[in-house]
């Protein structure tokens, strides 16, 4: 007699949001305490999810896992089920329902991080393409405060051109491309997460590489031991989160209440320019995933799962 | 008897000779975009930049076609984008499988079903276009996720003569004009000189009268979605073979400019007129106008505001032109 | 030309009137006076620029240069709506009414007064229309009533009438000839156009003749005038070539072209049967209504019959589709142009469109034997190709040649002529007969319905005629006098089914 | 003489019916979809589930006026998802700083804004609806966008009102029913019994002969779509009401919907055919579908598969019992 957590997603047929469900079902099915998953995982906006989230409630749910469209739409339906007994755990971006417990990846720190590790290796000064996820989302207004905290670090470096990528590959790609085809005078690549294409982007048009901070994404991870002459870093940001929203759903409902509200998740980043920086992105490598997939398919202290669990993606009782 | 005054206004004349030959106004447009881009950045008009251009294009423009043939006769094709992006994600994930002539097969064939689907509804059960191939998109989209489920870590391989085409230069130029120039030709010549070309634009003119004629409609109808899929599927390789990226939305934000590419092109919604050139030129003036937008740093607010208004204001102006009288 | 004397009694003068299309020259210097309690005709060949000029009155064309007078005051009328605040309503040649709305709901849309509106459909001969019919529903001869009824409601001071008769059986034709003489002797004005001389002489005092776009001539209409107005019309020498009458040889042996046995279909078409032999033009004559649409329809495969048989050289045939009676060698020249044409493509396009239509020719086309063939019918048939980028922008009776010139080309067995002159002018009359006599010499078989009872004995060698959805008479051509046939048409003289049968 | 039989079919007959009485057959394809939802799930036909099922109908029969109206005319209004977003977002963004009648107010001129500029560019530009109207939605988008930056922190109230119309119940019923009911019926009676109502069927059926009998075809267009504006603002307002969120993509996903609601309620993309009625029936059928859907625990991609699989057969079946004259 296992526990019933029911699960909602709104974004689907991306390769992060796929890892993300993939890591839900394998930390359930890697912890034996669960019974059945619940999974409403479809494309869909704030006022949809309210409708998914009171069909988990009337399917008698314990725990409901939820990664919110949206920092305020959902927080009726989050009232209603916390009020119900259910345990709540928002993954990914943070909601305002100060009922649920939150558990994310930390965007602020995620850009920073990134971002400060480029201005170092541009020396401190010239100018960066600075290639934005979708104008208006959540996740990229965090990512866009610790970018500009960054560059307050660096007074000599500028912004050579900002775009939104709208986080799609062909987009990102024919904007770089134009980008180089337009001769501006850039030093740096600073993308939210559309990478591996960058790089083709540069190795195609024959252009001489600069320095590229992307995402941990399996595509691009391979890239940076793999292109001749590429120096870059990738930064992580687990799709994996999904999978500790599942173990914390669970010690919560084991009895462990954990001692904040919102737990983040902090980036790691992972250079190809040191030798400890090479090693971690050996480690991290994966051939087996798709390039769309992070290559952070754990996160250390939470998820359970092994490999092989989360790549076949299934659940309790499948 | 009075004399009527010749001297007919410059606004006219222009719109007659529009009417004759409608592809000199748009390479004026096109002309001016590339004008203004040299003005703001002189250092960009290089073969680099014409190349990358083109590359580009091509694959809007071989979706644009499908929008143009089946506009002819009156109808739309909203599934190219799906069609597109499933016989690149079959391709792609289906490849380390079975190899990539055999993906690349089934993946055709792929597309060509949502073609033969779109023919069947809109020839047999007289659905319009617009909601057939809306109706087939999502249906496709739903098969496309159910088929994602099975192959999920599998992997993905891209056939080198995708890659090939995708990104390499032949002098400067991109090699997808190896495929484009043909396929370009092609269409031209069906449009123009063959019967199928010329029952198009009966249908979309008058389909009654083409009945009456002898024409069946729905064999018509029916080949045409077929090889609008086809044309589709074929994009969607070689849009695979650019981006690499086998993502199932890849091509979908494809379908809309494919659209205002055959509208900007001169091609009527309402059938019966229009031709596959201006859409060429319709493709080349989008590209050239999102590079525009990238080029002037403009916040994703303004750059909305100012593609859709220039979209609006070439329909527009083209109207304007050439339909008074 | 001399100008019109300046009238202070005129109704309606319009001096100098041009308009161009593009390249096109509708109209040069065109001029019309109209005196109230006056019929003026006016007259001219296909594409002289009558119904340009009715368009241009009423507001809804602009001119581009010219003067227009009303009742003595300069005027703009610059719309339809500001044409009929002056007193001016047209009936244009185009049925203008909305297919989607009951009669009623176009009667308001117009702001048109109900009461009379009845009183007149009932005086030109509809009393049972039903003011919820759709008019969609409606056929072309019951549009052109109510389309006149709803001119006549808003008691008009001018009425403007283009080939307004045209597509009308004879029947309502007397009709509208009286109502239109009665509302010229209650003192109102009326311009009216028409190709029917028959109809000019019956109701018309003056007659203004346009050619070219010119007016050449503005005359009293008296008799005997006839020669003259065709002559300024066509310009001097040519209004010579007059009807050659064919004679009349229908062979009664070998087997039908076309034998038709009982053949029935919806509520109207309930049994007709005939026999069409090479070389041979049956004539049809009904009036509105009588099933001969159903007939038409069902033989070119445009409808299912529901009884039965049609053969062809012999062999029974089943239509499903218009394909199957094509290749059976049944050609349809419809009724309506605009169920035959590409508005919007050339007249090259349009003629060419049947040689194209089967899937064994979807392939490459033979641009030069197109054009050969294409230009061959266009010779044949006279059609002014001024503005042949666009079929639209033909004169009326030019459309209606591209609708024929399209069957010539591709090359006829078996022509189904349904009122092929509607609209078109007498020289073009006349080579349309020559036209049909020639095929049939040549072997082909034409069935032929005429609404112009005159026709029969100008282009046919036999008629039937068709009352109540069957055969009710059988003659010779040289028989169907306008008299005989009009009895015949009104099922008066009808005669045993078996014995029209047989004959037919 | 023959006697024509005068058995007609059955599908005919029922066809007919359907032609003078359309609303019977939406009925019944209601009443069928209800019956599989209480056989797969019999406790689920509650008050509660009605009252639902009608408070999210309707933003979408809203919508779906807006589709109705136009079509009539052979228009269509893709513009109404993104008016219905910005008018729901300007009142939740502007409440806190100016107080909530007067955030409403701005919204709603909003709302007017993007539909009068629909009207300018149809009715006198002539720009093919479906193209203006996307052109518009784009534009919309990106000034919501450069708006949103510069209110970005003052935080969202929604006004209690919208919240008491987009939440409440009275009698187990949604309160949504006291604005859509007044507003359905002035819609019916508008299409139905004024001149405007006509002038909508008579161009979408002859604008030729609309405009010879004197019609100002541009007076129309403009007032139409300036209409469709309000209506959409006016959803966004209560759909506002409903969510509770403030996004930028609110009540984007419902603009393909409410074109499909109108096409399953019987009303003609092509202009001339159909009504209000047809359409809040078809708004409720797809409102029972997406619950269906749900119930039977899909993944997605079935989801997809099956709706517009459902979508397409009702509006093929429709056709097949209405058009075969
Ligand atoms: N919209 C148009 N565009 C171009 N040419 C036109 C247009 N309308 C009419 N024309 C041309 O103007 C000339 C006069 O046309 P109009 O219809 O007035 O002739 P008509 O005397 O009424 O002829 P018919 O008896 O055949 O109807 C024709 O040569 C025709 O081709
Ligand atoms: N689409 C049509 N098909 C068949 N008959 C039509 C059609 N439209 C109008 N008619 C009828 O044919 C007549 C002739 O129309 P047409 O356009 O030829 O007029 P016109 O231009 O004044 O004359 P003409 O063609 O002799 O120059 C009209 O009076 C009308 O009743
Ligand atoms: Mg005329
Ligand atoms: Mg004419």
């Amino acid at each position: 007699e296992g526990y019933k957590i029911g699960i909602s997603n709104t974004v689907q047929g991306n390769g992060w949001r796929e890892q993300m469900v993939c890591a839900m079902k394998a930390e359930a099915l890697a912890s034996g305490k669960v019974e059945s998953l619940n999974i409403a995982h479809r494309n869909t906006d704030a006022a949809g999810q309210l409708e998914d989230i009171r069909n988990l409630i009337q399917a008698g749910v314990q725990a409901i896992v939820v990664n919110p469209s949206n920092s305020e739409g959902i927080n009726s339906a989050i009232k209603e089920a916390t009020d119900a007994g259910i345990v709540v755990v928002a993954v990914d971006q943070a909601v305002t329902e100060p009922s649920a417990y939150i558990l994310s990846n930390n965007q602020e720190q995620y850009a920073y991080l990134g971002a400060k590790w480029l201005f170092e290796t541009m020396g401190g000064e010239g100018a960066v393409v600075y290639m934005r996820g979708a104008a208006g989302a959540g996740a990229d207004n965090d990512r866009d405060v610790g970018f500009k905290r960054a560059m307050a670090e660096f007074p000599n470096i500028t912004i050579a051109q900002e775009v939104f990528t709208g986080w799609q590959q062909d987009q990102g790609k024919q904007q770089i491309n134009d980008i180089i085809a337009a001769g501006v005078p850039f030093q740096g690549v600073w993308t939210s997460g559309i990478d591996n294409v960058i790089v083709d982007a540069f190795v195609e048009s024959g252009a001489p590489l600069v320095p590229i901070v992307g995402a941990d994404n399996a595509g691009f991870v391979g890239q940076l031991s793999s292109v001749e002459g590429l120096q870059g870093a990738a930064v992580t940001n687990p799709g994996s989160v999904g999978g500790a929203g599942v173990a914390l759903a669970i010690q919560i409902l084991d009895g462990q209440m954990p001692a904040e509200k919102t737990v983040l998740v902090d980036p790691a980043l992972w250079e190809n320019v040191t030798e400890e920086g090479k090693a971690n992105l050996a480690a991290a490598a994966n051939p087996n995933l798709s390039p769309e997939w992070p290559v952070s398919v754990s996160i250390d202290g939470w998820t359970t799962y092994t490999m092989d669990q989360i790549i076949a993606c299934k659940g309790p009782g499948e | 008897m009075t004399t009527t005054t010749t001297n007919t206004p410059v606004l006219a004349r222009l719109g007659r000779l529009m009417v004759d030959t409608p592809l000199i106004p748009l390479t004026l447009i096109l002309l001016a975009l590339i004008a203004v881009l040299a003005i703001l950045n002189p250092a960009i008009l290089s073969m680099f930049w014409v190349g990358n251009t083109l590359k580009i294009a091509i694959p809007l423009a071989m979706l644009a076609a499908c929008q143009t043939l089946t506009m002819l006769t009156g109808g739309i094709d909203l599934s190219v984008g799906t069609a597109a992006t499933i016989a690149a994600y079959v391709t792609a994930t289906a490849t380390p499988l079975i190899g990539a002539p055999s993906a690349i097969g089934i993946a055709m064939a792929c597309a060509l079903a949502i073609g033969v689907v779109n023919g069947i509804g809109i020839a047999f059960a007289r659905v319009h276009p617009l909601i057939m191939t809306l109706g087939t998109g999502l249906i496709a989209t739903g098969c496309l996720l159910v088929y994602q489920r099975s192959v999920i870590s599998t992997g993905t391989i891209y056939p080198e003569v995708l890659v090939w085409l995708g990104t390499g230069r032949t002098w400067g130029l991109p090699n997808g004009l190896f495929l484009f120039i043909p396929f370009a030709v092609l269409i031209l010549w069906v449009q123009r000189r063959t019967g199928f070309g010329r029952l198009l634009y009966a249908i979309g003119s008058n389909e009654a009268a083409a009945r009456l004629s002898g024409v069946r409609v729905w064999q018509v109808h029916l080949a045409l979605y077929s090889l609008s899929g086809i044309i589709a599927g074929l994009s969607g390789l070689l849009y695979l073979g650019m981006v690499k990226t086998a993502s199932l939305s890849l091509a979908l934000p494809l379908d809309l400019p494919s659209v205002a590419a055959a509208v900007i092109g001169g091609t009527s919604i309402f059938g019966g007129r229009g031709g596959y050139g201006g859409t060429i030129l319709g493709a080349l003036i989008l590209t050239v106008l999102a590079t525009m937008l990238t080029l002037l740093q403009m916040p994703e607010g303004g750059r909305r505001i100012l593609y859709g208004a220039i979209i609006l204001a070439v329909t527009a102006l083209y109207i304007r032109l050439t339909d008074r009288s | 030309m001399t100008p019109a004397p300046a009238s202070p009694a005129a109704m309606l003068d319009a001096r100098g009137v041009a308009k161009n299309f593009g390249a096109v020259v509708a109209l040069r210097d065109a001029s019309l006076l109209v005196a109230p309690g006056q019929i003026v005709a006016l007259m001219g060949a296909n594409g002289a620029g009558k119904s340009t000029f009715v368009k241009i009155l009423t507001g809804a064309l602009k001119p581009d240069a010219g003067q227009v007078r009303i009742r003595g005051q300069d005027s703009t009328v610059a719309s339809p709506a500001g044409a009929r605040r002056s007193g001016l309503v047209p009936v244009y040649q185009e049925p203008s009414l909305i297919p989607d709305l009951s009669v009623a709901d176009n009667l308001r849309l117009g702001d048109t007064p109900v009461d009379r509106f009845r009183h007149w459909v009932s005086e030109l001969g509809l009393p049972d229309l039903r003011q919820d019919a759709m008019i969609r529903s409606l056929p072309l001869a019951a549009l052109r009533i109510v389309d006149l009824a709803r001119a006549l409601a808003v008691e008009p001071d001018v009425l403007l009438l283009d080939e307004m008769t045209a597509a009308l059986p004879t029947n309502l034709v007397d009709r509208v000839l009286s109502v239109v003489r009665a509302q010229a002797n209650a003192g109102r004005s009326v311009i009216y156009i028409s190709h029917r001389f028959t109809e000019i002489a019956a109701i018309c005092d003056r007659a203004t003749v346009l050619r070219d776009g010119l007016t050449v001539g503005d005359l009293a209409i008296e008799p005997g005038i006839e020669d003259r107005i065709v002559e300024m019309m066509l310009g001097a020498g040519v209004a010579a070539a007059a009807a050659t009458r064919n004679a009349s040889r229908s062979s009664s042996q070998g087997t039908p072209r076309l034998k038709v046995r009982g053949l029935a279909t919806g509520t109207r078409l309930t049994n007709v049967s005939l026999d069409l032999r090479p070389g041979e033009v049956l004539g049809v004559v009904a009036l509105e209504g009588q099933g001969q649409d159903e007939l038409f329809d069902v033989l070119a495969g445009n409808r299912r019959a529901t009884a039965g048989t049609v053969e062809v050289d012999g062999k029974p045939m089943t239509f499903a589709h218009p394909a199957d009676a094509i290749a059976a060698g049944l050609t349809l020249v419809p009724g309506d142009r605009a169920h035959a044409l590409l508005m919007q493509r050339s007249v090259r396009e349009n003629i060419a469109l049947p040689l194209l239509a089967r899937f064994a020719n979807w392939g490459g086309i033979s641009m030069r034997e197109e054009q050969t063939r294409v230009g061959a019918a266009i010779e044949r048939l006279q059609i002014d190709t001024r503005a042949q980028g666009e079929v639209r922008r033909l004169s009326g009776g030019n459309q209606q040649k591209v609708t024929i010139a399209r069957w010539i080309a591709k090359g006829v067995q078996t022509l189904l002529l349904f009122d092929p002159t509607r609209g078109i002018d007498i020289r073009t009359k006349r080579q349309i007969y020559a036209l049909v006599r020639d095929l049939a010499d040549q072997g082909a078989a034409v069935l032929y319905y005429t609404s112009e009872l005159a026709e029969v004995r100008l282009a046919c060698d036999r008629a039937v005629v068709i009352f109540n959805g069957r055969v009710v008479d059988v003659m010779d051509a040289a028989d169907a006098d306008e008299p005989t046939l009009m009895r015949a048409a009104y099922g008066l003289t009808e005669k045993t089914p078996e014995a029209a049968g047989a004959v037919a």
